[in-house]
C-alpha cells in the first residue's frame, strides 16, 4: 500500500501534516512521537516583524469545534529561522511555512527570508484574526493575486495559497491564484465565527470574533474542495476537523491530494500517527490500493 | 486511565482519583488535561490534587457543561488523561510558608502542604470559600498546616476575603485561585510569593498559544508550560 | 417575566418559533403540545407551483449538525393556503409565511396570494439546495434588492428577509436589504456542505450539497447577527443551531430580537416548548427582567 | 426508557430491550426513533422486534457511528425513544402468508408471524443472511412458521439468495430487507405484499420531508408517515 503523494516541492512518504498554527514548530509534539513519521510539517505563520498576537482569551469550545483568536503571535521571520527551525533541521521530513503579512511587500520580505530554508510556502491570506494581514486578501480575487504574483517572484520554492471560506465564491478565488501562478492551495482556512459570554454580556474572546475550526465544520471544507477540484490543476492540501483515516480518505476523494490536521491534535496529541497507521487498512477497506488512486476519486 | 473513586465533596465539587496505567511522575503544581465527552472538543485544565501509588486526584469544579459532562464518570469508566504538564511549584528556602487558596485552587496546595510538611517547614494555609457548603478538604490540610477558613458570608470560619486573614508573619507565599485574589495578594504582601494561573486552553503543551500571558520583562509567556505557577512579579496578572 | 416581543406584524407572546421547512405546518408537533405554547409558527417555503423537490437521499448528519437538500418539496401555494392553512388557522399564533421563487415575479406572485393569510412574509432568498429559486438571490445585493422591493410592493403585510450565510459580507446584504424596504431580516439559513459516501465514492446527498444546520452553525449564526446589528435598525429573527434556553438568550444579547428553532426538533420534538418553560429562569440568572432588555446586550 | 437487557444476538447484530415508562400502544412494522449521544444530532430510525408488557425490544446492527454509539448502553441506562411511529403492516385476508426477510429485516416479521399464528394463518418465512455468523431468530421463528434459512454463502440453510427459495404456496407475502431484495421480490412474485421500506429521516413524523419516495400514481409520499410499510407496487421502489 503506497501512502506516497507527489506534489510541487514535496515529496511526501504519507499525506498527512499538521496543519499550520496548531503545532507551533513542532518540537512539542516531538515529545509525544518521531516527527518523522508525518509526510511533511507545515509551521506556525511568520510575519516580517515580531507580533505579540491578540489578547487572552483567545480560544473558546463550540459544540464539535472551537474559535481561535490568537492573532499571529510570532517571534518574526528572522528568529523562526534562526531559532525553531534549527530543531526541525534534525528531521528529514518536508517543511512548509506559513507566511502572513499586512502588505503585498511584507509577504515577499518574509517570503524572501524564508524560501531558502523550506521546500514550500503555505501564503495564510486567510487569517480571520486580526485587523491587518491575512482576510482581505482572502475574499478579494483582485488582491489575492497581486500578492501571489509578487510572492511567486521571490520564492525560490513552490507556493501554496491558503483559502479562506469565508468567501461568496470560493472557486473564483481558487482560479485567480491558480492564474496568478499558485503552485497548489490549501483548503480551508477558519470560518469566522463568535461565541457570547452571557456572564459579562459580550464576546468571550478578546478579539471578539474567532476562527471556527474542527469538525464542525468538514462538512463546509469537503463541500469547497469538491468546489474548486474541476476547476484548477494544481493540487489542494484538505483540512478542516480531519480527526481520523476515514476524514483523510473523505478529503481525497473530494479532491485533495494531502491533508493537514490542527484542532483534534489538541483532542489527541497522538491522533496523526495513529491516522497514519490507520490509513493503509482504512483504503484497502474502500478498495484502494495507493493513495494517489483515491484522489479526486468522488469525481468521477 | 479507569476512574477508582468519584464523589462529590462539597456543593458542586468533585473528587476524582484514577488509576495511572503508566509511570506518572508529577509534583505539586502540575496539571493534568481532561478529554470530555463529544460534542466538546478542548480538554479541561485541572490541577493535580495527589499523585503517589499509581493513583492520581484532581478535584473539580462544575462551572460549564464540560465539568458537568465529567460527573457522569462511574467507578470502572475510564477518562482519557494527558500529563502531568507544566511546572510545579519551586520549593521555599524560607522557613515560614503561607498557602493561600480560593475554591478549587486549593487541592494543589494540599499536596503541596504535605511536601512542605515533610520538609520539615512551618506551613499556614488560608483557604476562602463562598460559604460553609463549599468548604472542603479543611481537615486534611489541618495534618499539615494552621489552617484559617475564611468564608465571604461568615458562615464557616472567618469572614471576608483572604486578604483580610493572611499569616503576618509567613516570609514566603503560595497561591492558588482567582486572578483578582492573586492580585490582592501581590498588592497587599511585601514578601515573595508564587501564582499558580489559569487561562483558557487548547493543546496544554505549548504549541498553540492559546493561554499566552504576559511578562513584565520578556513578552508572552505560555501558561500551560511556561507555568502555570509563575514567581510573584514575573506575569502581568490579567 | 416578560417573554413580550413587538416586531412589525408580530404581536409576540414570547419570542421563540419554529424555522422554516422544520416543522411543515404544524399539524405534525401539534400532537406534542399545544401550537399556542410558540411565539408564532414560520411555514415551509411555499411557491407559486408544486415542486418536487430533489431525490433522496435528502439528509446527512454530520458532526454536531445535519446536512439537508430538501429541495422546496410543497404542494404550491394554492394548495398551502387552502389545504395546509385551515388547520394552523384554528390557532390564535402568528403565522409567518416563507416564500421562495425562480424569478422576482414567482415570489411577488406567491407573496400577492400568501400575504392576506398571514402576519408577516419570510422571503427565502437563500435556499443552497435548488438550481433555480434561492440562493443566487441571496449572495448578490442588487438582486436581492430587486426582490424585496418588488414584493414590497405586493405584499400586505411586512416583509422579512432570510439571509444566506455563505457570503464574504453579510453587512452589505443585510443593509441592501433594508435599504430595499425589508421590514426585518430572518439570519441565518444553512451554511453549504457536503459528505461524501465513501462506499460508493460519490457525494452521500443525491443533490451532492446540502444546507448545513444545527450547534455546529451556532458560532457563525452568532458572528454574523453580532455583525449586522449595528448597521440595520429593522428586527432580526435568529437561527441557526439553536437548542436552549441559554442559546437563546446568546442569540438575543447578539441582537435577534426573537429566534427560530429548526434541527433541534428532530432531536427532541418537545424542545420548543421546553425552552419557552426554561427562558424566564435563564433570563433571571443572568440579570435580565424581560426578553426586550437582554436583545443587543452584547453590543453595550 | 430504561434498558432492561442488552446482548449481541449475532455478529454485530444486538438485541436490545427497553422498559417503555408509559403507556406505548405499537403494532408490527411500526418503528421507534432513538437518540443517540452527541455529536449525532439526528435520532436513528428502527423497527420494532416486540412491544409488550411495558417493554419493547429492538433488533440493529452496527452499521455506522451511531448505531456503534448505541452499542455503549448497559442495563439500567437510558435511552431517549421516539415512538411508537409510522403504519404497521395490514392484516391479511389471505391464509397462506409467506414472510421474506433479510438481516436486521427479520425482527419485526417475527412479530409479525407471532401474531398471524395466533390469527391462525399458515405462515412460511424466507430469511437471508450473508453467512452462518449473521443468522439469527432462526428458533424463535420457527415457533410460529415453517422456516427457510438462506444465506450468501450457503454456510448455513441453502445457497444464494432469499429469491430463489421463496414459497410458492403463498397467496400474500410480507418483505423487510433492502431495496434490491424488495424490488427484486415485486419483479418475481405475482401475489399481492407488502414492503417495509428504509429512508434516512429527519423528523421521523412527517415534518421534514427528508424521507419523501415517490408513489406510482400521487407524488411523493413520506416513510416514516405514510410508510414504512406500503403495498406493493404504490412506490416506486428506489
Ligand atoms: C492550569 C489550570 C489548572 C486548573 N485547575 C483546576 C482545578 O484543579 N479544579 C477546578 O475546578 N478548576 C481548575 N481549573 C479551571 C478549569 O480548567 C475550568 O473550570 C474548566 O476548564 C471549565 O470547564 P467547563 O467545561 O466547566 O466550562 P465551559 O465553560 O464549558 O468550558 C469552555 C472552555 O473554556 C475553558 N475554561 C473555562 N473556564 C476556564 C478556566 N477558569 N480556566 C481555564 N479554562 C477555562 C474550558 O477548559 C473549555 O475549553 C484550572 C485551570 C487551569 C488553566
Ligand atoms: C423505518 C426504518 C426501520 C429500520 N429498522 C431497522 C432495524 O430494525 N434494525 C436495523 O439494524 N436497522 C434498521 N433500519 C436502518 C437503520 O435506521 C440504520 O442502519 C441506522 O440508522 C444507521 O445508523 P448508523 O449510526 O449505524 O449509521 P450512520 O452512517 O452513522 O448514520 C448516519 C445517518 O444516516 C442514517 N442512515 C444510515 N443508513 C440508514 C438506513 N439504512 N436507513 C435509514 N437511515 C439510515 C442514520 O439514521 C443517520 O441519520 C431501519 C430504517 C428505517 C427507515
Ligand atoms: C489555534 C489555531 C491556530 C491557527 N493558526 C493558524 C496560522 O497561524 N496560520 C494559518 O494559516 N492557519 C492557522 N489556523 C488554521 C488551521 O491551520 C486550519 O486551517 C484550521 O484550523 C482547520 O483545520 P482543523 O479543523 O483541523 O483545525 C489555526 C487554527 C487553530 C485552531
Ligand atoms: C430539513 C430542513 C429543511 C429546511 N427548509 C427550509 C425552507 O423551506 N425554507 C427556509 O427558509 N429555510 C429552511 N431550512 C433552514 C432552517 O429554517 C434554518 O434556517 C436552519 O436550519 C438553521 O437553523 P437550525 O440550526 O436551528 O436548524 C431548512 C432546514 C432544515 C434542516
Ligand atoms: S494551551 Fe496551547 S500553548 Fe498553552
Ligand atoms: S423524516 Fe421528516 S418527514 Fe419523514
Amino acid at each position: 500500500m503506497s501512502l506516497r503523494v507527489h506534489l510541487p516541492g514535496l515529496e511526501l512518504k504519507n499525506p498527512v501534516m499538521p496543519a499550520s498554527g496548531c503545532f507551533s514548530f513542532g518540537k512539542e509534539y516531538a515529545q509525544f512521537y518521531d516527527l518523522d513519521t508525518l509526510g511533511a510539517v507545515i509551521m506556525k505563520a511568520a510575519t516580517k516583524e515580531p507580533r505579540l498576537g491578540n489578547k487572552t482569551p483567545r480560544v473558546a469550545e463550540t459544540s464539535s469545534g472551537m474559535l481561535n483568536a490568537i492573532g499571529l503571535q510570532n517571534p518574526g521571520v528572522d528568529k523562526i529561522i534562526n531559532g525553531e527551525m534549527p530543531f526541525l533541521n534534525g528531521y528529514a521530513l518536508p517543511k512548509i511555512a506559513n507566511i502572513a503579512g499586512s502588505s503585498p511587500e511584507e509577504y515577499t520580505e518574509t517570503a524572501k527570508k524564508m524560501s531558502p530554508h523550506v521546500q514550500a510556502l503555505e501564503l495564510n491570506i486567510s487569517c480571520p484574526n486580526v485587523k491587518e494581514g491575512g482576510i482581505q486578501f482572502g475574499t478579494d480575487p483582485h488582491l489575492a493575486s497581486n500578492v501571489v504574483r509578487q510572492v511567486k517572484k521571490v520564492s525560490e520554492v513552490p507556493v501554496y495559497v491558503k483559502l479562506s471560506p469565508n468567501v461568496t465564491d470560493i472557486r473564483e478565488m481558487a482560479v485567480a491564484c491558480e492564474q496568478a501562478g499558485a503552485d497548489g492551495l490549501s483548503m480551508i482556512n477558519t470560518i469566522t465565527g463568535m461565541q457570547i459570554l452571557k456572564e459579562r454580556r459580550r464576546p468571550l474572546l478578546h478579539n471578539q470574533t474567532g476562527g471556527l475550526s474542527g469538525p464542525a465544520i468538514k462538512p463546509v471544507a469537503i463541500r469547497m474542495i469538491y468546489e474548486v477540484y474541476p476547476y484548477v490543476s494544481i493540487p489542494i492540501i484538505g483540512m478542516g476537523g480531519i480527526g481520523s483515516a476515514e476524514d483523510v480518505l473523505e478529503f481525497l476523494l473530494a479532491g485533495a491530494s494531502a491533508v493537514a490536521v490542527g484542532t483534534a491534535n489538541f483532542h489527541n496529541p497522538f491522533v496523526m500517527p495513529e491516522i497514519i497507521a490507520d490509513l493503509p487498512g482504512v483504503l484497502r477497506n474502500y478498495g484502494f490500493s495507493s493513495v494517489e488512486e483515491a484522489i479526486g476519486g468522488a469525481h468521477y | 486511565m479507569k476512574v477508582v473513586n468519584h464523589r462529590e465533596i462539597s456543593e458542586c465539587t468533585y473528587e476524582i482519583t484514577l488509576q495511572t496505567d503508566v509511570f506518572f511522575p508529577a509534583e505539586p503544581g502540575q496539571f493534568v488535561h481532561i478529554l470530555v465527552d463529544p460534542p466538546h472538543q478542548l480538554r479541561r485544565p485541572l490541577s493535580l490534587a495527589s499523585s503517589s501509588g499509581g493513583e492520581i486526584t484532581v478535584v473539580y469544579k462544575t462551572f460549564g457543561e464540560g465539568t458537568r459532562t465529567l460527573t457522569n464518570k462511574k467507578r470502572g469508566d475510564t477518562v482519557n488523561v494527558l500529563g502531568p504538564l507544566g511546572n510545579g511549584f519551586t520549593l521555599p528556602e524560607q522557613e515560614k510558608v503561607m498557602l493561600v487558596g480560593g475554591g478549587v485552587g486549593v487541592p494543589p496546595l494540599l499536596w503541596l502542604a504535605k511536601e512542605l510538611h515533610k520538609d520539615g517547614k512551618k506551613v499556614s494555609a488560608v483557604l476562602g470559600f463562598k460559604s460553609v457548603n463549599q468548604v472542603f478538604y479543611r481537615r486534611e490540610m489541618e495534618e499539615y498546616a494552621e489552617v484559617t477558613v475564611v468564608t465571604d458570608d461568615g458562615s464557616s470560619g472567618e469572614k471576608g476575603l483572604v486578604t483580610k486573614w493572611l499569616d503576618p508573619e509567613a516570609d514566603v507565599y503560595y497561591a492558588c485561585g482567582p486572578n483578582p485574589m492573586l492580585k490582592a495578594l501581590e498588592a497587599q504582601l511585601a514578601i515573595p510569593g508564587y501564582n499558580s494561573m489559569e487561562e483558557r486552553m487548547g493543546c496544554a503543551i505549548g504549541a498553540c498559544f492559546a493561554c499566552t500571558v504576559e511578562t513584565t520583562d520578556d513578552g508572552y509567556v505560555n501558561v500551560c508550560k511556561d507555568g502555570p505557577v509563575f514567581p510573584k512579579g514575573r506575569v502581568k496578572l490579567p
